[in-house]
């Protein structure tokens, strides 16, 4: 026999039924039924593979903990490997597969490795496949790789929509069973925030899955009523379907809400999953128990099962594992699962308890058998079981086993942060600290397992955390159940005798053999033992095997489990997906894009754009008939050269300075000075860190005698300020002195060129002749006769040049008016590209050279830097290494015979000296193609290099393929003399 | 049953571009810093405009009408005490308003808005998604946000998706 | 015992029962000629090369955990040899070096896998830097090539070559690099160090350092007092702590660094990729496990764990790179706690304090040193004096004025 | 640590809000008192870095632009005090 459906009873809708196809196979199910119900009652005993054995694998779990159900559900870019099909709510249309076989379930060449177990124990990895060396890489680890995993993942994009939410609650109850239940009513009640999560759809945790009354009525509708009133209360949030998967530093919880993984075709305007961030006061933990499976040999045949699954199936799914099942149990659990089976006409062919002096117990007339499961047997499908009693053996016509080693309290988020969970003797069971800060342990998951007590301790826990939080808790009395007392149960974590494999950790194919021999080759420590066996590790993280695993690795060590101890628990709960954690936060919205007040007028001259951090920055403007950028980046260069161009210059940080101390700050701030800058002018000033090296450049301006306008580099806008902050709270706090970024308010722009004068008079009211306005002026102007402007005389290019700020809400119409203005005179757009090959001509420096690690006086400012004065970096500035006579130096550099093109990245040697790290002499860290000189330029950091203007150097690019010899010159190629500054 | 979000009920979730705002920063000279909050709401009532903190020498003063009227009033009634900085075009004003604005606004925003803990007339300066923004709660269930100009795009693409399953349909926004 | 194919057989008829431990677990001497604290990669092969290449034998490596439960069995497993600068690169290249013959010289197999690394770059700016880097590394005689777009795509067309944010231009590839078996390479330094006469002393914290008069003796452990000759440190996270207990003051904060594993897949992606424009890392274990990582959480911190919105910020940059990756569930998250130095690179050198060795400031990139590491910390110990391939990577170097920088980032050791 | 950072003037604030800068033990050398390089390379490149209490400079930076102080447990991730770097500077606050 199989499993197969029940006729009546179960919280299923048989009205509604659904279709699915599992491997192809089409089947169906009803509504409430999950995958793994589904598959049962479809007669579907093998649904998987194992890991290294590719074993046949059956349904254990009704649950999280599940190790072997796990398949592959939907297709294309939903494409959902290792789901586990316990877990997966059944849906009209679901498309199921199976993994890790080849070609089939049924048949897979892969259980080969079963037969070469001996060869391939743990750990044997490290010890062959050493010779000879080559094939490790051409034959050994491809195979290894070849094996790896479970499930296939796709490579399409997932079409769905993802998300993430705060949340913030003075109680938080994770598990909704009667315990999480009764919490939840106590504290909803008192008025207190609550959030209730439950990893299942249905509420009510062991109510939904057991033949329990509770006031009178069946558990499972008692706690539907439940969560129905919480549901209806203001002050809750019920989150059914979110699994609290780990809990972090100040009491934040983070969940995965599964809004529509249960629904055939999501709707795009929901998300499919939701990341929460509960901020919880205070949290009840209600998690409950995990059944723990026995140890015996064949105990992964498909149709042995936990005894909590089988009642699952039975009592919430009407699915009957097999026609005649044993119970194998070394707690009282055991014969409620035969009372279950009995109750639904099931056959119960034998309860084997492996205590020896078991209590007579109510078997619901089934045999007790005091003895334990030998092996299992049965090829395609479990036809008996091999049961020794009292030295006598026996084998005993089963098709299904339920198995129950007693419970663990499932306290995995109570030890994420640290907590070390100890053993309690009288549970048999690891448990977690009972006080943890802003966590209170309640129910199954704290050891308590009657169901009286549950919901007894439910508002007791949930009290005396109200409490906690400074409120009243209301009076809240127990339900009533019916007393039953099933609750015991003794350590077993292996049978004495084994016959076949006896698995511990079923996933990845861990056996009791393993364990020994990691013990034995002196990896007996719990940690290492896991690590060189993997038990734990796979998807289910030793949910069910960890603890019989160390109850083994202790008897192998001659130690109590107490001192064996556990392994760390470690977020996540259960496996959660990347898209959730990812959220919204993918593809474009990966990051937010800032768009210039230009833009607008960047895209109607055809500008090409490009990230630059966070911006697009338009780059060039390609004209038609232009069929590279170089074309396009060589006009505008020339144009600007000779006529005048606009350029967007928004993106540099802006920040305004005011305050009495306003220059004393500069002074301190620059590495220049900055107290004697006259109103009405603009000074380039550098920006050392305290360790001495360049952090940042830009121009500030004086607007008033308590008033000043920095500008920084687009890249280092927020780290200026915050650095600016720095200054001026906690180095130089008594300095009067206040600063607001204002990049945002200016849409700026860079008029260059010998026209720029004429053509920027038209749109500025004031004079601006170099007279009444010279070089490194800054002034408030009135543009387009109303628009109030800032202008600064300041250069870039090399040009005569101007930039003009305007109120951004004027960028578009100041920027076209200059165009207008411009026509005449040949004004064109031009782009960071051609800025770039500006400044590289003119020998201006960008982060290509100020990359954190050159002082002033290696890119040539040493003169710059003032004697008089405390700054940041001074001290750290005369460091022997610093003032080094062999420190990089920037120089200019151009091909020594004819032009080559010049490419930044490249390294420089001596001439003729060997390419080697010793002989390494510096390298290109700009370059570009100067159509006014007509070859290629490039800026380096040569070592010594200001005293080798006229040396030829090679060039050495070997990564691709290049070298040539090159002159060594100062940097400015364009107006060393700064004559076009003055005009 | 109809929802928001279906198409058949309204949007319980609604954003606006608000426009036509004068906004100002107002910086507090060091003497002045304590006083400074005081003065503001005493001019708040008499302009007719809203003060909201933004730091602790800083506050952000929102009005409707010409950007510069706001700062030249700020300057005259503030000389002394602060410096008046017009952010009227650097700081873009979106309000977000109805039964699901306190859940949009969840999806990006860590602080917990709960009436209890953000009243009518509370102001954060905080992060929705990846940006720094100033929040304000203007009413029970009525929140305006002062975003960067340059992220206000980004900012408000965001803001629809969150909003989306309420029920809002909005295009995108052009802000140059 | 010697591991071989043909022992695997043999054993496996016998029941593998007769295999023996990897490495002793003795009792604490009274003395030793040197002590190494830290069992952990750089500890270990520090022991392994005293006793091979020095033939000092008479050494203790004292761990206070389990073998291995520090760094070295905890990160991403990366090795690579692309470094910058002239103070780093040849060092890391020898250590590559190393790791192709490793199984052989350690009879271990840490399952070195030379599956390529690739830098992707998104900008000019960025390509430019790792053109830089790249000629660092062949001007050293270091394989190295620069990929554009197409290149990057025949190798991983998994990438958002579509629809990123930050679109990819183009890579750095180091062909030889790739990944190590993080556990099997403590293990096997220790099974080769044991069987070289070291002694490893698990469960063994040193709490004490004894100097007198300037010189070192000894050390204070939970299992008693041991004295030396010479005491090499190599703690990585607990550098400043251990370093305190001998007077001195490290240019080191710790810091957690997570690092997660997906659920086990079919192979899903066969080199290693790091992007870059968000910090992000990844490759797939043998086991089948996506194991990656990101940015630092950028607090001071020991507690081997981290916070949710770093995990996010590399979930998103793993989507962002990746995005067929949304549906595929990250199993576990951990954190090892690091030993960040001023410039972001290591320090191996003498000390003050007369026989008192430093290993430290291996920031999340000593795994790949680990052999190198040894080696050169090896000769340091014995000889009294730096190796040439780690004389760059001296203490006094922040003083003098010589750091090595790899990205500019200065004294901030969260930016490293 | 620290998902959650009560600043002094904003309230609790997610991590995320701030950027971290490193200790807050180290003084700057004054300058009009001559300091001796050793004091000053102490200054910038060394670390108590203990296991246990510890004060970071945090900088408030999408909230309220304030630079603090975080008093805070490196073992245990356990948060002490928050308090305005600048009230320290300048002897308002007790270190
Ligand atoms: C998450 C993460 C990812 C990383 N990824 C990479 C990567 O991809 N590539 C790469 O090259 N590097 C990587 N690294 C860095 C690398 O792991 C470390 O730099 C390297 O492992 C440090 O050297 P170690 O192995 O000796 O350190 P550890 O293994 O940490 O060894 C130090 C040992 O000292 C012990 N110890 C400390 N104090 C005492 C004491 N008082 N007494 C006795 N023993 C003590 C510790 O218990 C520990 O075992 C990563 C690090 C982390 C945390
Ligand atoms: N007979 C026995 O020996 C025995 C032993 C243990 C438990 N029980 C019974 O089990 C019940 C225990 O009640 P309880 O309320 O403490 O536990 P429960 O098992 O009834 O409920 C726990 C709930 O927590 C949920 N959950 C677990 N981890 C979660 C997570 N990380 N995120 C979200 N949800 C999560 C589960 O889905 C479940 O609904 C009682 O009825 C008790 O009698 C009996
Ligand atoms: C490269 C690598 C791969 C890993 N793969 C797995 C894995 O497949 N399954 C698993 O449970 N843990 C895996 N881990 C994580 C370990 O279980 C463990 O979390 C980590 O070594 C840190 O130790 P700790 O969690 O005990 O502190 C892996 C770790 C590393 C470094
Ligand atoms: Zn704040």
């Amino acid at each position: 026999m199989t499993a197969f459906r029940l006729k009546d009873g179960g919280l299923i809708d048989r009205n509604s039924r659904l279709r699915f196809t599992f491997d192809g196979r089409a089947m169906t199910a009803f509504a409430g039924d999950t995958l793994a119900s589904a598959l049962l009652a479809n007669g579907r005993m093998l649904v998987g593979r194992s890991f290294k054995y590719h074993r046949r694998r059956g349904i254990v779990t009704a649950g999280a903990a599940e190790p072997n159900a796990l398949v592959t559900v939907g297709t294309g870019g939903r494409r959902e490997p290792n789901t586990r099909a316990t877990m997966l709510e059944m849906f009209d249309g679901l498309v199921a597969e199976s993994q890790n076989r080849w070609p089939s379930l049924g048949f897979d060449i892969g259980a080969m490795n079963g037969l070469l177990s001996p060869m391939i124990a743990a750990g044997f990895y490290y010890k062959t496949f050493m010779w000879p060396a080559k094939f490790w890489e051409a034959v050994y680890e491809p195979l290894i790789r070849r094996a790896a995993g479970l499930g296939r993942a796709g490579y399409e994009r997932d079409p769905d929509r993802f998300e993430k939410c705060w949340a913030h609650c003075d109680l938080l109850v994770i598990g909704a069973g009667p315990t999480g239940l009764m919490a939840a009513l106590t504290a909803a009640w008192s008025g207190a925030r609550i959030i209730v999560a439950d990893e299942q759809a249905r509420l009510g945790g062991a109510l939904v899955n057991e033949r329990e009354v509770v006031d009178e009525a069946a558990g499972s509708a008692w706690a539907d009523g439940v969560a129905a009133e919480l549901a209806s209360m203001p002050n809750v949030t019920m989150l059914p379907r979110t699994t609290v998967f780990g809990w972090y530093d100040s009491n934040v919880f983070g969940a995965v809400e599964r809004v529509q993984k249960h629904v055939a075709e999501p709707s795009p305007k929901r998300a499919v999953e939701r990341l929460w961030r509960i901020a919880a006061k205070r949290a009840v933990l209600a998690t409950g128990a995990e059944e723990r499976p026995l140890v015996f040999g064949g105990n992964d045949r498909p149709g042995v099962m936990l005894g909590g699954a089988v009642r699952a199936y039975l009592n919430r799914f009407a699915v009957a594992p097999g026609a005649r099942v044993a119970i194998a149990t070394s707690s009282d659990a055991g014969y409620r699962t035969a009372q279950d089976l009995a109750s639904r006409g099931v056959e119960v062919a034998a309860v084997v308890d492996v205590r020896a002096e078991a209590a007579p117990r109510d078997a619901a007339g089934a045999r007790v058998v005091s003895g334990e499961i030998v092996a299992t047997l049965g090829r395609r499908k479990l036809r008996a079981i091999e049961v020794s009693n009292a030295g006598k053996r026996e084998r005993i016509t089963v098709d299904a086993v339920a198995m129950s080693g007693g419970y663990s309290p499932i306290i995995h988020l109570a030890c994420q942060r640290g907590a070390k969970p100890s053993w309690d003797e009288r549970l048999n069971a690891f448990v977690a600290p009972a006080t943890q800060e802003g966590l209170s342990i309640a129910g199954s998951a704290a050891g308590i397992y009657a169901l009286a007590q549950c919901l007894q301790d439910g508002i007791d826990k949930a009290s005396a955390a109200l409490r906690l939080l400074g409120r009243t808790p209301a009076a809240v009395t127990r339900p009533a159940v019916e007393p039953r007392d099933d609750t015991s149960s003794a350590p077993s974590w292996r049978v004495g005798q084994v016959r076949g494999k006896a698995f511990v950790d079923f996933q990845n194919d861990v056996t009791i053999d393993d364990l020994g021999l990691a013990v034995r080759e002196g990896y007996g420590h719990v940690e290492l033992a896991k690590r060189y066996t993997t038990t734990g590790m796979a998807t289910d993280q030793g949910k069910l095997g960890n603890i019989n695993a160390a109850g083994i690795i202790a008897a192998a060590r001659g130690k109590s489990i107490a001192e064996v101890g556990t392994t760390t628990f470690r977020p996540f709960y259960t496996p959660v997906s990347f898209g959730a954690l990812a959220g919204a936060h993918r593809g474009k919205h990966f990051a937010p894009v800032r768009r210039s007040p230009l833009h607008r007028w960047a895209e109607k001259h055809g500008a090409s754009f490009v990230e630059a951090g966070l911006w697009h920055r338009s780059a060039y403007f390609p004209r038609a008939g232009e069929t590279s950028w170089r074309e396009s980046v060589d006009r505008e260069v020339l144009n600007v050269r000779r006529n005048a161009g606009l350029c967007d210059v928004s993106t540099l940080g802006k920040i305004e300075i005011f305050g009495p101390d306003a220059a004393a700050f500069l002074d301190k701030v620059y590495c220049n000075g900055f107290a004697k800058l006259p109103v009405g002018k603009a000074r380039y000033g550098l920006m050392l860190r305290e360790d001495g090296f360049v952090f940042d450049d830009g121009t500030t301006s004086r607007l008033g005698a308590e008033h000043f306008l920095m500008t920084t580099t687009t890249a280092l806008a927020g780290p200026v300020m915050a650095h600016l902050d720095f200054c001026a709270q906690v180095l130089w706090p008594q300095l009067d002195v206040r600063f607001a970024s204002v990049s945002d308010q200016w849409a700026q722009m860079a008029v260059a060129g010998p026209k720029a004068r004429v053509i920027l008079q038209e749109v500025i009211a004031q004079d601006i002749s170099n007279q009444a306005f010279p070089f490194l002026g800054a002034a408030a102007v009135t543009a387009l006769g109303s628009i109030g402007a800032r202008l600064f005389r300041i250069s870039y290019s090399g040009e005569l040049a101007y930039e003009l700020a305007v109120p951004a809400r004027h960028g578009n119409a100041v920027a076209d008016a200059i165009m207008r203005a411009g026509e005449p005179h040949g004004i064109c757009a031009y782009g960071t590209e051609a800025m770039g090959v500006m400044r590289i001509e003119k020998g201006h420096v960008t982060h290509a050279e100020i990359n954190g690690t050159v002082t002033p006086d290696d890119i040539g400012f040493g003169r710059m830097v003032s004697n008089a004065k405390d700054f940041v970096g001074r001290a750290m500035l005369r460091r022997e290494g610093l003032v080094a006579d062999d420190r990089l130096q920037l120089v200019g550099l151009k091909a020594a015979g004819d032009d080559r093109r010049i490419r930044a990245g490249a390294h420089l040697l001596a001439r003729d000296a060997p390419a080697s790290t010793a002989n390494d002499q510096g390298h290109i860290t700009s370059a570009c193609y100067s159509p006014i000189l007509g070859h290629h330029i490039g800026l380096a950091m040569l070592k010594g290099g200001r005293r080798r203007h006229g040396e030829q150097i090679t060039v050495w690019d070997g990564l691709r393929g290049e070298g040539f010899d090159a002159i060594v010159g100062p940097p400015a190629f364009v107006d060393p003399e700064n004559a076009r500054l003055h005009v | 049953m109809s929802e928001p979000g279906d198409g058949a009920s309204p949007a319980t979730a609604r954003l606006a571009l608000l426009e036509g705002r004068a906004i100002c920063l107002v910086l507090a000279a060091a003497a002045a810093r304590d006083e400074i909050g005081m003065r503001l709401t005493t001019l708040a009532g008499q302009h007719g405009f809203s003060a909201r903190w933004a730091g602790v020498d800083r506050w952000f003063v929102v009005a409707t009408g010409e950007p510069g009227r706001l700062a030249a009033t700020l300057q005259e009634a503030l000389a002394g005490h602060a410096s008046i900085l017009d952010q009227s075009d650097g700081q873009v004003a979106i309000g977000i308003a109805g039964d699901s604005a306190r859940a949009t606004l969840a999806k990006g925003i860590a602080l917990d808005l709960h009436p209890e803990n953000f009243k009518p007339g509370d102001a954060a300066a905080t992060r929705l998604g990846h940006v720094a923004i100033q929040l304000a709660r203007t009413g029970a269930d009525a929140f305006e946000i002062l975003v960067p100009r340059s992220y206000a795009m980004s900012v408000w693409e965001s803001l629809a998706e969150m909003a989306a399953e309420f029920g809002c349909e909005v295009q995108p926004i052009a802000i140059d | 015992m010697r591991y071989s194919a043909f022992q695997i057989l043999r054993q496996a008829f016998t029941g593998n029962r007769a295999w023996q431990p990897a490495w002793r677990e003795p009792a604490p001497k009274s003395r030793y000629d040197v002590i190494i604290v830290g069992g952990g990669g750089h500890g270990l092969a520090t022991a392994y090369y005293l006793a091979k290449n020095h033939g000092i034998r008479d050494v203790a490596v004292v761990e206070k955990g389990y073998l291995g439960s520090g760094n070295v069995g905890r990160n991403t497993t990366i090795i690579r040899s692309n470094y910058l600068l002239p103070g780093n690169e040849p060092f890391y290249e020898h250590s590559l070096k190393l790791w192709e013959g490793l199984e052989q010289d350690l009879n271990y197999n840490s399952m070195v896998s030379q599956r390529g690394v690739i830098n992707l770059f998104h900008s000019d700016g960025q390509r430019d830097a790792f053109a830089r880097r790249g000629n660092a590394m062949r001007i050293h005689g270091v394989d190295a090539e620069l990929l554009d777009r197409d290149g990057v795509r025949a190798m991983a067309p998994f990438l958002d070559y579509d629809n990123a944010r930050f679109p990819i231009r183009g890579g750095l590839l180091q062909r030889r690099g790739g990944t190590a078996r993080h556990d099997a390479v403590a293990w096997g330094f220790a099974r080769g160090a044991d069987a070289r006469g070291v002694d490893i002393l698990q469960n063994c914290a040193v709490t004490g350092i004894r100097v007198e008069n300037g010189t070192v003796r000894g050390v204070e452990t939970t299992r008693g007092t041991i004295a030396c000759g010479k005491l090499g440190l190599a703690a990585a996270g607990h550098s400043s702590e251990v370093a305190a207990m001998a007077g001195l003051r490290l240019p080191i904060d710790t810091h957690v660094l997570q690092a997660f594993v997906s659920e086990g897949l079919k192979p899903f992606i066969d080199t290693v990729v790091t992007f870059g424009a968000g910090h992000f890392y990844v490759s797939q274990s043998d086991k089948g496990g996506l194991v990656f990582g990101g940015d630092i959480d950028g607090y001071n911190s020991y507690a081997q764990r981290g916070n949710l919105a770093t995990v996010e910020h590399v979930m998103e940059a793993a989507v962002a790179l990746i995005p067929s990756v949304s549906r595929v569930r990250v199993l576990r998250a951990w954190g090892g706690v690091m030993d960040m130095s001023m410039d972001g690179s290591p320090i191996i050198d003498k000390t003050p304090i007369e026989n008192l060795y430093l290993n430290c400031g291996w920031c999340y990139g000593g795994f790949k040193a680990t052999p190198a590491s040894g080696w050169c910390f090896a000769h340091t110990i014995a000889r009294d004096e730096p190796h040439e391939l780690s004389a760059a990577m001296r203490l006094d170097r922040f003083a003098r004025g010589y750091p090595i920088d790899e990205n500019g980032a200065g004294a901030q050791p969260n930016l490293h | 640590m620290a998902s959650l950072i009560a600043c002094p003037h904003c309230g609790i604030r997610p991590k995320e809000e701030f950027a971290i800068r490193g200790d807050a033990a180290p003084v700057r050398p004054a300058a009009d008192v001559p300091a001796s390089d050793d004091r000053w390379n102490a200054y910038v490149h060394l670390r108590g870095n203990p296991m246990g209490r510890h004060r970071e400079f945090w900088h408030h930076a999408a909230g309220c632009r304030r630079w603090l102080i975080v008093e805070r447990d490196t073992a245990t991730h356990a948060v002490f005090a928050v308090i305005d770097a600048q009230d320290v500077a300048l002897g308002r606050t007790a270190p």
